[in-house]
């Protein structure tokens, strides 16, 4: 499938601060996590996808345009951005309506569309209301909807995790996931990552202004083979466990902890760990309680790759 | 084409909402209402044909004309991009230049309304007749017992269309340039300030040909070319003598060449800067 | 994963709180330190201080020489009329230092508002207050310390040039005449200088609370002045009523000062009594604004 | 439990009509608690109160003895109290070791002690050389622990912090997380800790409290809140789980798929015996990959306190992708 964004050798600075340094990235349609660590380039990357800011150098295509100030583009374009700035005299109603107009709809098919998006986002209640009077999580859900409200193909979000509630927070990650059934694609930038990982499984990684890591969380661990896998186990006794464990072959060591009575082993071959683990837990009976294996999590990932 | 009117005065009513809602607005009436106060006091004591060309010309055209329309104009720009709420704007399929010019018609309307009001306001506060105008005999006459007789309470009439024409032309010209600041450059305000009371202060005041870059020259010949001025102050200040250069309907003309000028290179600039948001 | 202990060890704190720790002084001092930290800016304001202060030395030097008599020796021709002429231009010394001082208030004042500016405007834009009232200090001495700060700039600029040039009239003068005679005037001095350098630390740190940020807090600085100045002028001009000039501060100060050292010329239209009322009334108003401010400050921490 | 660090008695705080805070009480226990609530649900106007900063319209507050609610014990309540603001706050133009010591001196600590416990305190929080730096060039991590540690600068025994780790990068969060566990759980400081993200209430806190609507809604320790209930086994397989399930119903456990492959068995009696399952799926030939008691998380917790629904009808993690019943239908 055509890439829905393709950046050549991408760099912007601002004087001697460097925002993207030689970027080369092609995302693919569908929810795609942006990742990285404070000053990596998200933002500088976000500014420059929506056409806020021209490259210094290299080449970025957007849906086959390039963004600065290209109608047509945006025409097909859904942008939330990041800074919790909404018009605050307006109803959400009147906003959304307004931004459709801008868009170019008649006042009619633009109310509509504008009321269709709100109650989509549950602020069916809310909308006729002044914005200063809404929620952090409402607000958000507003310049969610008038993000899609003209039914874009892309929806770029920057943050859109930070500083909402539990509740605002899931109600945001069930309209995500929502659009991105519905065929839109998605490019959320967040630092929240065991949100983002529940949205998707697809990642792009940017450290230092270069694109780190790109695919599946999983393929990306997989990749990391010099850092050992960690598996947890929880059992009634786990000092049989760890002697039975350290047997196996390709078990680096096992680390006890006394205050949660937790065993931490670090194994080379995860998939030969678990062919045997089954035959040594019926062998010693330790009363195994749990195993996880944290270690696919992105906050893992995250912390070999950045470190 | 269609598309560009009608976002054009989508934005322009939004702006108008939200200027007329602003603290912005109401620090413009105060500086409205300050000549008229003054003309009112100032009207117990002079006669309306010396007062008002005072106040007209020193007051509205050079302080409250250029303070009013810089508040309003300068937040044409710079006022969606330091609330952030410019990002909706710039991601539509709508030309940035019809922002431009949307939210500057507003602007325009709004100063020109209220400078208008203003003028009218001088002008019937110096002539509304009362019985102050007892002490004024007294003061006539210690300068020469006839001139009592020829108080004339009416204003000469060209008088006032000249104020109010030249305070409108005024508030077009100076919203115009504010707004055109506020697209280049970040601090729209305070640069407008210095232009309009630093450069033109100085342009404007010294003798010599320099006067014709400045607003204020062609404001003054709109103003002083209505009338005859011999009996009133401002034919004592030599500066101004050379204002008549001009008849009002050349410097109408001048003016209006300059506004276009300005307004495509505010339009064609805001379509190419980027404004890069600080965090 | 779990976190692994910590390896920095936290140490508890086993000193002791000071019983009345005179939290003003501290905010005082530190922002005394925090304005002459750059050093660009010390340099321009205070160089003219500085310029102001030395001239009105050396004229109260000579003044004193020239009657002692040593600079110029008494025999030679013409040296009285010489003697005449320089006394005479040097003026009595006490008018030196009035003239001196009044000069120099326009100085002090760009130097408070520079300082004194950024002090409560720049706290509420950076969210200091929030870390300031989290300490157990009250708005008393938050008002305090900031004032103590402004108000050492102030005296730096105005109050201590003045007492170099009393001292060294009283050194030069003979057999310390000078300050046996005109002790008095000294006093009035310094309390002169005093009164000026309050009142506009009130006024800039009233208009810095007003606003969000110095530099707006500078040009509101100066509108206030030019306004008062400018209105106060056009009014009393346009209106024949010279109550207006009550308005200008610098009018009410020079009237002030004519009333402080008995130079008060008896046909002016301002009596002592309007003009001490208007600077009651300007104090009045600075001080409940900026109760006013400093409490929505603190609320909003 | 040792007597409470704070007790709160009918706290009722009016802003004009809107009912901040309802009239409730509140004993929170010593070590780190939890605060949680919505936006909105009062937790920022009850640090202002434990601050002495607002004083409520009805009923009082005892903070370790002081009480912040009478005019005497406003001021001196902050000698005890460290409190670390949310929002970005410096004190212009300053360094971070000339802040520290002078919020230090204004609390009231000598000059010299001020500096060396400055120094102590920005050591302890890994501000290293970057102290000498003005504070404008700091990275957010850097500044959310320099709050902390002019928090720290007078040893309080409670520390207020609201959301330490918010819009943190990982990196950050994890400094700030292990700070607030070592000071919780390590030092025994006392902490009252407000935050959005419920993962990072769960590793530093043992006790939480949930507010709502300015009345508290829940409290309990964590562990006991999260405590599994019934034996419910999750597991995840490697490969065609098919043949493992009929082994597992010939065991007689009712098993249910879930979604993406993960199975849940129901366990007859409370205790479940996974080595049992273990050995089921070695004969089954049947690699598990993850099994783990079904625990709800805080983030259960949290949304059953404040009336959302929990997300898929069932306990199941947050994390749970497979909700089939969005909440888009059902009003908030």
């Amino acid at each position: 499938m055509k890439p829905i964004i393709k950046a050549t050798a991408l760099s912007r600075w601002y004087g001697e601060v460097i925002g993207l340094n030689d970027l080369n990235v092609e995302i693919q349609p569908g929810i795609t996590g942006l990742l990285g660590p404070n000053g990596a380039g998200k933002s500088t990357f976000m500014k420059l996808l929506v056409g806020e800011m021209r490259p210094s150098s290299g080449s970025l295509e957007v849906l086959g345009h390039t963004p600065f100030a290209n109608l047509e583009l945006y025409g097909q374009l859904g942008f939330c951005p990041q800074q919790d700035a909404l018009y605050d005299h307006m109803s959400g109603l009147q906003f959304v309506t307004h931004c459709m107009r801008l868009a170019g709809h008649n006042h009619t098919d633009a109310k509509a569309a504008a009321s269709r998006a709100l109650q989509r986002v549950n602020l069916q209640n809310a909308m006729n209301r002044p914005v200063s009077g809404y929620s952090k999580g409402m607000r958000q859900r507003t310049k969610l909807a008038q993000a899609f409200a003209h039914t874009p193909k892309l929806i770029i979000a920057d943050e859109p995790l930070t500083g909402l509630d539990p509740v605002a927070r899931h109600q945001v990650l069930e309209l995500y996931r929502e659009l991105g059934e519905s065929g839109t694609s998605l490019v959320i930038s967040s630092h929240v990552l065991h949100e983002v990982q529940s949205l998707t499984q697809r990642i792009v990684l940017i450290h230092r202004g270069r694109l780190l890591a790109q695919g599946s969380v999983e393929d990306i661990r997989q990749l990391l083979s010099s850092h050992p896998r960690k598996v947890h186990l929880k059992a009634r006794d786990p000092r049989a466990l760890a002697r039975a464990l350290l047997e196996l072959p390709h078990v680096n060591s096992t680390t006890l902890k006394e205050d949660t009575g937790d065993l931490h082993v670090e194994t080379r071959d995860i998939q030969a760990f678990h062919a045997d683990l089954p035959a040594l837990a019926s062998r010693t009976r330790s009363g195994i309680e749990s195993l996880e294996s944290s270690d696919a999590s992105l906050d893992a990932v995250f912390d070999y790759l950045v470190g | 084409m269609l598309h560009f009117i009608q976002s054009a005065w989508l934005l322009s009513r939004l702006q108008m909402r939200s200027l007329l809602f602003s603290r912005r607005i109401i620090f413009c009436l105060l500086l409205a209402i300050a000549p008229i106060v003054i003309a009112w006091f100032a009207g117990a004591h002079q006669h309306a044909s010396e007062t008002v060309p005072f106040i007209g010309m020193f007051l509205v055209l050079q302080v409250i004309a250029p303070l009013i329309s810089l508040t309003v104009g300068s937040s044409v720009v710079t006022e969606e991009l330091e609330n952030r709420t410019i990002t909706y704007i710039f991601t539509r399929p709508t030309d940035r230049a019809a922002f431009f010019v949307g939210r500057l018609l507003a602007s325009t309307v709004v100063s020109s309304i209220l400078i208008a009001l203003s003028s009218l306001g001088v002008i019937w506060a110096a002539t509304y007749p009362r019985e102050g105008m007892a002490n004024l005999t007294r003061v006539r006459k210690r300068r020469g017992a006839n001139e009592m007789v020829e108080i004339v309470r009416d204003l000469p009439d060209d008088l006032a269309v000249g104020l109010l024409t030249a305070a409108t032309v005024a508030a077009v010209m100076y919203t115009l340039i504010s707004a055109g600041l506020g697209v280049f450059f970040k601090r729209a305000m305070i640069l407008s300030l210095a232009y309009t009371f630093a450069v033109e202060g100085f342009l404007a005041n010294i003798p010599g040909s320099t006067q014709k870059l400045s607003v204020q020259f062609y404001l003054r010949s709109l103003f002083s070319d209505s009338h005859e001025m011999e009996a009133s102050i401002l034919s004592k200040i030599p500066i101004l003598s050379e204002a008549t250069a001009y008849t009002s309907s050349e410097a109408l003309a001048r003016l209006g060449v300059a506004y276009l000028i300005c307004l495509l290179i505010g339009a064609f600039g805001i379509r190419k800067r980027q404004y890069l948001m600080t965090s | 994963m779990r976190a692994s202990t910590h390896t920095e060890i936290y140490r508890p704190f086993t000193g002791s709180l000071r019983e009345h720790p005179h939290r003003w002084l501290t905010i005082g001092a530190s922002s005394v330190r925090q304005g002459f930290k750059r050093k660009l800016p010390a340099l321009l304001l205070f160089t003219p201080v500085a310029i102001g202060c030395v001239i009105a030395c050396f004229r109260v030097y000579f003044r004193f020489q020239l009657l002692s008599g040593e600079l110029v020796n008494i025999n030679s021709p013409g040296a009285a009329g010489i003697t005449m002429m320089v006394t005479e231009t040097l003026g009595d010394v006490v008018a030196n230092i009035i003239t001196y001082t009044q000069s120099m208030a326009f100085f002090s004042l760009m130097i408070v508002a520079w300082y004194g500016a950024g002090l409560i405007a720049e706290d509420r834009r950076l969210g200091a207050n929030l870390l300031y009232f989290s300490r157990p200090i009250s708005r008393l001495d938050y008002l305090l310390g900031k004032g103590s700060g402004t108000f050492a700039f102030g005296f730096l600029a105005l109050t201590l040039p003045c007492l170099l040039v009393c001292s060294v009239a009283a050194f030069t003068s003979p057999e310390w005449s000078f300050l046996i005679e005109e002790w008095p005037s000294i006093l009035k001095v310094i309390l002169f200088s005093g009164i000026w350098v309050s009142t506009i630390t009130l006024l800039v740190l009233t208009i810095s609370s007003l606003v969000g940020r110095k530099s707006h807090a500078l040009i509101g600085i100066i509108g206030t002045i030019v306004l008062s100045g400018g209105v106060s002028a056009v009014l009393s001009h346009l209106l024949r009523e010279n109550a207006f000039s009550l308005l200008n501060l610098f009018e009410n100060f020079e009237r002030l000062g004519e009333w402080m050292f008995d130079r008060w010329d008896s046909d002016r239209e301002v009596t002592i009594g309007q003009t001490l009322a208007a600077l009651g009334g300007f104090w009045a108003i600075c001080l409940l604004t900026l109760a006013a401010r400093v409490r929505k400050l603190e609320v909003v921490a | 439990m040792s007597e409470s660090v704070i007790s709160i008695r009918n706290m009722v705080k009016c802003y004009g009509a809107v009912r901040a805070l309802d009239g409730f009480d509140l004993d929170v226990p010593p070590g780190p608690v939890g605060l949680l609530g919505p936006n909105g649900s009062g937790k920022t106007t009850l640090l202002k109160l434990l601050l002495g900063l607002l004083a409520p319209t009805e009923g009082e507050a005892t903070v370790l003895g002081y009480s912040p609610t009478q005019r005497l014990d406003r001021l001196s309540v902050r000698t005890v109290v460290g409190y670390m603001p949310e929002g970005d706050c410096v004190l212009p133009g300053m360094s971070a070791i000339e802040l520290v010591s002078t919020l230090a001196r204004i609390t009231g600590l000598r000059n010299e002690d001020a500096m060396t416990r400055a120094h102590e305190v920005l050591d302890y929080v890994q501000l290293d050389e970057e102290r000498y730096r003005p504070i404008d060039g700091y990275s957010t991590g850097m500044k959310q622990r320099l709050k902390l540690a002019q928090a720290l600068a007078h040893d309080p025994q409670l520390l207020l912090l609201d959301e330490p780790t918010n819009g943190l990068d990982p990196k950050g969060r994890r400094q700030m997380l292990d700070l607030v566990e070592d000071l919780g759980r390590t030092q025994g400081k006392n902490i009252l800790l407000c935050s959005h993200l419920l993962q990072d209430v769960e590793r530093t806190c043992d006790h939480v409290v949930v507010l709502n609507e300015g009345r508290v809604v829940e409290q309990g320790a964590v562990s006991a809140l999260t405590a599994a209930k019934g034996a419910l086994l999750l597991v995840e397989v490697e490969g065609d789980p098919a043949r493992f399930i009929k082994q597992l119903c010939a065991a007689g456990l009712e098993t249910i798929t879930g979604g993406d492959g993960e199975l849940r068995i129901q366990w007859p009696d409370a205790t479940p015996d996974a080595d049992r399952v273990f050995e089921l799926a070695q004969q089954a030939g049947v690699v598990i990959t993850q099994l783990r008691q079904q625990r709800s998380s805080l983030e259960d917790v949290f949304l059953r306190a404040v009336g959302a629904k929990a997300p898929a009808g069932s306990e199941s993690e947050p994390s749970d992708s497979t909700g089939n019943s969005t909440l888009l239908k059902r009003q908030p």
